[in-house]
């Protein structure tokens, strides 16, 4: 179609605009390298070219800014990513975080020197006990799987301290992130699936048969993944905590109960939160993020180090000579700090009042998507619950009679201008679609949101090609992903210039 | 409302779509005893315009000092473009790119992301980025132990080298894999690892730790480690630092093959210090390897019509789809330091980061000379060095560092905490980086001599 | 067709997406604002509505960000429009002009409160009397027009000052910039139009019969708006002097001669420069610039305040009490100051070697592609001249043949991934493009633009209906101008609301 | 080459294409006594870390004090993300939308802003922006008499209570039109235009400027003003504070009538003091006058397939196609500033406009209640005000700003400048916004009586 835009300028890879004779940079200080390599011991010095690309800044400029109108992201699109909190990220909270006196602070600068940034840390630690209901907490963990790492090896030095050294297995839920049995392997554990039942709740007599003197413990999380809350949690705990297990609470979904319900209340021991969701750090296309834990008393003494504590009016660092149990250092100091930065002013902005706000409109605009769901004639995976802050609905009548499986659907919507929600997963509902509006979204958003699928299904009933081959409108169409790890092609230099 | 755009007519229709009265009905599946009563000890929510008076008075309230220190952590020159750039919505505000067609742009810079760090390390494949350095030396560990079957040992040699910290990080993350990590000692006039102690190493070993430069500063001869450890059935894990390789010899390069894993930390990368965190751990390794590699990996393919695109891919070795069989547990990484350290490198280029480079040895060499002749300042270590050094003082290494405090000077790290054992007393890690100019370093080694004058009673001099 | 992007949610103005029940920022303060009006009089308050949209902040952050990706510009696009410099811009300079010592600083704190701002406009006053040969320079202008309004009326201000009150003409060039005429009606003065030659110089026997005891002087760029070094300028400066008018220099192609030659040596009394082309501060969609004036000894006391001036060591305001003939203020204060701390920076990262190469590649570039164009078949307007930073194409030959006019290839240009060059402009070519590369472009990139031109002037030469239609693959087809002209909607609320 | 991308071959390359040897011979059509040799007296280039660090010292030279100044420039908290968007590079770095197709973003905004601009001020149309607000009053005037030429007369009356660096920028620009500006004096008790001296004006005028409100922070009695001069065959221009527009009537709708053209300053409106520039002018008129309205003017349209789209309109006012019979000679204006404000008054929205605007009549109060009880100062206007005030003190006003400046206090401006020979004597006109908290106004006050007393000796205690 010659109507269509020809662009002569290919998108092109910044190693392919890269001329190895060029000089354009005003970035690098003056200075003769060859003079000063001199000066090094010849034989470890670079024999080896270095293939780094010598573009011009304002080629560099354009390439990056082109390149980012390639993406999705919140501030374009919405963007419901079920279990991702995909919620807006106020801009100031990014400003303030980057002045000067924060961002060029050396992490070991006396701590007389620092001041500023560990009364923020500490007045955050302070509010994410309040928050969880939990005694203690440490910001360490540099994301939501470290902070279950860091959870359940906790629960092991717990165990080990107590020399009850038979519990040897972690119960997860087939519902779970994956993260989570990954983490108790990590912990030396051995992991045991626990079923779910049809109302999405914990199968509680498999529970039953499962538990014993080898259980370390069980993480779950609440509501869980499957976008429910679990009514029994109490009587789990209850049971878990009577053969000597310890409750983990993957804290990923705290935005559907932020002021409403406690994890510590509910009885868990330990709970990691994901401060990039609930707390609305950037999620960055694929992280910083940061995963405090919270503890009960009983795992106080493990707790992971650095934490700040205040005495006569200074802060100051804990460290192990502090907490001789702790389990140590999960990062050379502590953690992400520009990103609990983030979330501490994130905190302030919301205050109490926000907080609560948080989880309710989180929920309404769930269940009212739930509901125009139904009532559009979607398959509702829990009809008969309520949603939490998300919801599944199971693609698989469309899958069976047109064709179209919920992977299709996802790429459709991309035309439409909306960001799929998260496809396959969890495992056990057939083509499902776990949908998490957040709070932040507008009702005419969700009913553009819903009016899209309406739109789609149409499709999928008279034309199920047109869903099968999208996307057409996006920067490229749909992907190969089998010839993507079949030939791999993960290095430019490695796989194109030689 | 803050960020709740929500009308009260339009909340009045969605409760009625739904069919209950109020959104307090929705939480009616939470059991009522457990429900709270509030969040009272969090404050009460404050407008922008106080919270950012809050901050900034918070940020100043420490000064800006002259920053000294290394140990991990560096300041560099950042080029202001690169923020600018990362910080726009798209990047900023997007996640992990799942789906692909919608996330071109996250996946291309990723992809440009592990050329860059494959050409740096001289390696064959990296992965999308790890948590920081230290976490990817854990990962590294864990990797070269579950790769090195063979060795059929789960023992790994960590030199003393390796900066303290580092090694705390690494126990707790190895701790519950039956790993031991086996501190090989420094040589006490080079400051690097003592060779002959470690060719005395009889037992079999899965890998050995290579640091350069190492945590003094000083360079390890990594060649003939390399090519040592490979005979012995090891692997190699090399931790370099990235800005020091655009002059020093590529980990894939060191001896007749080359290491097997190559991390570190690419914070200086265009990465601001920001009190140790969010940092970017790098990690890449020999194409062999590729499917014992941790974390997030992209690769180029193609669309329907046959246009070059980017997704991610490998995802089988991941806890998403692996669960508990995962190489590792890790999800969200380090994702928009990976594009800003991307930025950095395009902006900077090979010449550009040799340079910044070559100006933190002249510089270092420069505060080195001026050193030289200060009165009671020992330099242990005779081996060259990149752009830290250690020094030792005739007086409290403590003492000294809140005195230059107090003149706005981050003096460096006291290294005699970890190393007091080895005999290291009253000993001063300094980092020296082209972002110190003569004046600065004039005035710390004014100040420095000052201090310890007044210190040691001005009875040295 | 089904398979392009349908987008559900309505490319919308900010004012359809509000409520004004809606209450959602965290940006204002908290207060009762009906509690504080009670003290204000009565029948002075606002009775009238006001009309302001009420929008979720992520929804404005939305709207805005996705309007901005429907812009190119120099970060996303080659963008050669003649006679605009449309180069690089550092992002440093706006980085650093934003720093909060300089943002908070209100302009009447007092001078001791300003020294830093101060020396930065101080050093920037005297590397623009180097750049440009002047004798003194005066930052104040906000634009490049008021520059002009500036230098003519200190022209006038000289003539009246010598009672030399015969003096009712303005020559201008008819390749002049329309800025040019307009301003010297503003002045009073009488436009005579100068006629050019073949060659793209002035008409100097036309000049001769011109000018005379009537003529106040002469506005002229060089090189000018054709492209092309105007040779004679000498003996124009003295025909002019000799009759008693002033000669004025239009700074907007500075770019073309930084360090090459300066208009003090060409015999002009007075400049402006536009800092926003050649000193790279940003156009920002239409602004702000800044259009500082440089004179010769002769009209450097009708300058206009403010200067910064320096005595022992401190920089102070030089005011009408210093400057009693000024021609007075054109603004508040000092007019764009936060554009000409940017511009101090931009020329502090240039460095006189810098500002060297500004002009030798700004002309390199533009004979290099008027080379290219005109080997693949082209028109030069001028061929047998020198571009200068910039050269003019005409269409004419296209236009007649295919009925593909400028604004055609235009049009078709933008598909390709390109700004059009300058149309239409000066009026004097037919069909012309007046093309800029600047100094900042890679050769690659000048090459795919001469490439999408043969592109292009094949599809005219197949099928002209394409380019007559194009463009296609921008966010709107072609506008219809005629109606937006006759059908005023320049307010929403007045044309859609009621 | 900083910013010049050619390598050597290219350049090589090129010359070839072009058929010279050097870069020099391409200017070998200028007169070669007139080439100059270079440019000695400018310093040689930095890096872009050596100007940073330069003009971050720069920046903070003269510290951060708290400012307590207006008069026609005001500190407003600006919400962050407005300059995130603002420099977005597709906004920052594009050109004036000559191109509508591919300029779109730029476009909406300007017609969202003259929108919000129109609907501020209660008028039919706006322009994209002028200057600035002093020389936006210069085109007003210019404007009044172009519209009005049955009033027969080039005289505009220009009240004393308009800012008299506004009077001075627009005596400048209209000096050469023939125009006559006759000031008419401020009544003495209520510091607004003295309205039985303006009634005894018997000769024709053009256009009455009424300000609201006025440079003393009083509120004029627009009402009755615009009604007198209309009756007068007069037009009338309002200048005005668009915060203070949130609470106070719209000049469309001042008296019978409204105005004919509103002007003023949208600093306030999320554009950063930055020294005095830049900020923006604003302009807006009836519709009957739109054709005589100076500068750009977004109009929508429709596209080839009948979707909605926005052009630039009306541009045979302008001129570069009317050249020397344009309305003005405006050409780059303040796009990116109108996009700043745009962003600022969506943000905002109504509530939050006017919950600024309440929050600086609050504090203002706050503070005059303060000062009411200080020693020595006296309040020489009855009025009520929006957020600014006049007192006048009991010794040498530079004086008193010299010593709040050492307690980093912008103190306000010293008016008497402008007004001694009105028998204002060391008046200071303070200004206080929603920025300045409690704490500041008691800093404020308990300093200012500090340096009162200090410089009288303490006598008048
Ligand atoms: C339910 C759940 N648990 C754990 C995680 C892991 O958190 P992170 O990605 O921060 O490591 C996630 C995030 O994807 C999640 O959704
Ligand atoms: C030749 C010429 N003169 C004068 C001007 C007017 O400058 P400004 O737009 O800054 O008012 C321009 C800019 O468009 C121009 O190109």
């Amino acid at each position: 179609m010659t109507q269509l835009n020809e662009t002569v300028i290919e998108n092109r890879l910044i190693f392919e605009a890269s001329d190895f004779t060029r000089k354009s940079s005003s970035l690098a200080p003056d200075i003769d390298v060859d003079m000063v390599t001199k000066s090094l011991p010849e034989h470890l010095l670079r024999k080896s070219e270095l293939l780094l690309p010598q573009v011009g800044e304002l080629q560099v400029v354009r390439h990056y800014t082109c390149l980012s109108q390639k993406n999705f992201s919140i501030d374009t699109h919405f963007y419901p990513l079920g279990s991702c909190t995909m919620k807006y990220n106020p801009r100031i909270c990014n400003t303030l975080a980057q002045l000067p006196g924060f961002a060029g602070r050396h992490p070991m600068a006396h701590s007389s020197m620092s001041q500023g940034i560990m009364s923020c840390l500490y007045e955050l630690q302070n509010m994410l006990m309040e928050a969880t209901g939990m005694k203690q907490v440490s910001l360490t963990p540099m994301a939501g799987a470290q902070g279950e790492f860091t959870g359940v090896a906790m629960i092991r030095a717990y165990h080990d301290h107590n020399k009850d050294d038979a519990r040897t297995e972690i119960i997860v839920p087939d519902a779970a992130h994956g993260t989570n049995p990954a983490t108790a392997v990590m912990c030396g554990y051995k992991v045991k699936e626990l079923p779910t039942n049809d109302q999405g709740d914990v199968d509680i007599d498999a529970l039953k048969v499962m538990i014993g003197p080898q259980t370390a413990g069980i993480m779950l999380t609440n509501p869980s993944t499957l976008g429910v809350f679990e009514r029994k949690i109490k009587q789990i705990a209850d049971m878990i905590h009577e053969v000597g297990g310890l409750l983990y609470y993957d804290g990923a979904n705290l935005n559907a109960i932020l002021g409403k319900v406690k994890p510590g209340d509910m009885g868990f021991d330990v709970i990691h939160m994901n401060l990039h969701k609930t707390f609305s750090t950037p999620h960055g296309g694929g992280g910083p993020g940061a995963g405090p834990v919270g503890v009960s008393e009983r795992l106080q003494p493990f707790l992971p180090v650095p934490m700040v504590a205040l005495k006569d009016g200074q802060y100051y660092w804990l460290s192990e000579d502090e907490l001789p149990l702790s389990i140590g250092h999960l990062s050379a100091w502590m953690g992400n700090a520009g990103i609990l930065l983030r979330a501490y002013i994130y905190a302030l902005l919301l205050g109490r009042e926000g907080m609560q706000r948080v989880a309710e409109f989180a929920t309404l605009n769930a269940n009212y998507l739930l509901q125009r769901f139904a009532d559009a004639g979607f398959e509702i995976a829990f009809p008969e619950r309520r949603a939490s802050h998300e919801f599944i609905l199971t693609l698989r009548k469309e899958a069976k009679q047109y064709g179209t499986n919920a992977m299709d659907f996802a790429k459709r919507l991309l035309d439409y201008g909306f960001h799929a929600p998260t496809t396959y997963f969890p495992l056990l509902v057939p083509e499902c679609f776990l949908i998490e509006p957040t709070e932040t979204e507008a009702k005419t958003d969700l009913d553009s949101f819903v009016k899209a699928m309406e739109l789609i299904l149409e499709e999928a009933r008279e034309s199920p090609e047109v869903l099968k081959q999208a996307p057409y409108s996006l920067p490229v169409r749909r992907l190969d992903d089998v010839k993507a790890a079949r030939e791999l092609d993960l290095n430019y230099y490695q796989s194109h210039a030689e | 409302m803050p960020y709740i755009p929500h009308t009260s007519q339009e909340i009045a229709e969605m409760l009625s779509v739904i069919g209950v009265d109020s959104i307090e009905q929705l939480f009616d599946e939470i059991p009522p005893e457990l429900r709270s009563d509030g969040l009272d000890n969090i404050p009460s929510r404050q407008s922008e315009m106080q919270v950012q008076r809050l901050l900034t008075e918070k940020s100043m309230q420490d000064g800006t000092p002259l920053c000294f220190a290394g140990g991990g952590a560096y300041e560099h020159h950042i080029p202001a473009a690169i923020w600018e750039i990362a910080t726009r919505g798209e990047f900023y505000s997007a996640y992990t790119p799942y789906q692909a067609e919608a996330s071109q742009g996250t996946l291309q810079v990723i992809y440009e992301f592990q050329t860059m760090i494959a050409s740096l390390t001289g390696m064959d494949v990296s992965n999308a980025s790890l948590y920081d350095g230290a976490s990817a030396l854990g990962e590294a560990v864990l990797m070269s132990v579950r790769a090195n079957r063979k060795a059929k040992s789960k023992r790994i040699i960590m030199p003393a080298t390796v900066s303290s910290v580092y090694r705390q990080v690494v126990a707790t993350i190895v701790k519950h894999q039956g790993i031991t990590l086996d501190i090989i000692d420094f040589d006490r006039a080079n400051g690097t690892i003592d060779i002959d102690k470690l060719k005395q190493q009889s037992e079999p070993f899965a890998a050995l730790v290579i640091p350069q430069p190492n945590y003094f500063g000083c360079m390890e001869d990594v060649h003939t480690l390399t090519d040592w450890a490979h005979e012995q059935g090891a692997m190699v894990i090399g931790l370099v630092n990235p800005v020091a390789l655009a002059l020093l010899e590529a980990p894939g390069n060191w001896g007749t093959q080359g290491v097997d894993i190559a991390v570190g930390e690419a914070q200086p990368l265009g990465i601001p210090l920001s009190s140790g965190g969010p940092y970017i751990g790098f990690m890449a390794c020999k194409q062999k390897l590729v499917r014992q590699l941790p974390g997030r990996i992209v690769g180029r393919t193609v669309d329907l019509d046959g246009k070059p695109g980017f997704s991610l891919t490998l995802q089988a070795r991941e806890q998403h789809i692996r669960r508990s069989k995962a190489t590792s547990n890790i999800c969200t990484n380090q994702g928009l330091m990976a594009t800003a350290t991307t930025l950095y490198l395009a902006f900077m280029g090979r010449d550009g980061l040799q340079k910044v480079a070559a100006s933190c040895v002249q510089n270092t060499q420069a505060l080195i000379d001026l050193l030289k002749i200060s009165p009671g300042i020992c330099f242990p270590f005779g081996t060259s060095v990149f752009h830290e050094f250690v020094i030792t003082l005739p007086t409290d290494v403590e003492q000294v560092i809140e005195a230059m405090a107090e003149e706005d000077i981050v003096a460096g790290i006291n290294i005699s905490q970890y190393y007091a054992q080895d005999g290291l007393e009253n000993a001063l890690l300094i980092c020296v980086t082209e972002t110190r100019s003569p004046e600065d370093m004039a005035f710390f080694a004014d100040t420095l001599n000052k201090v310890i004058s007044d210190l040691t009673g001005g009875a040295r001099k």
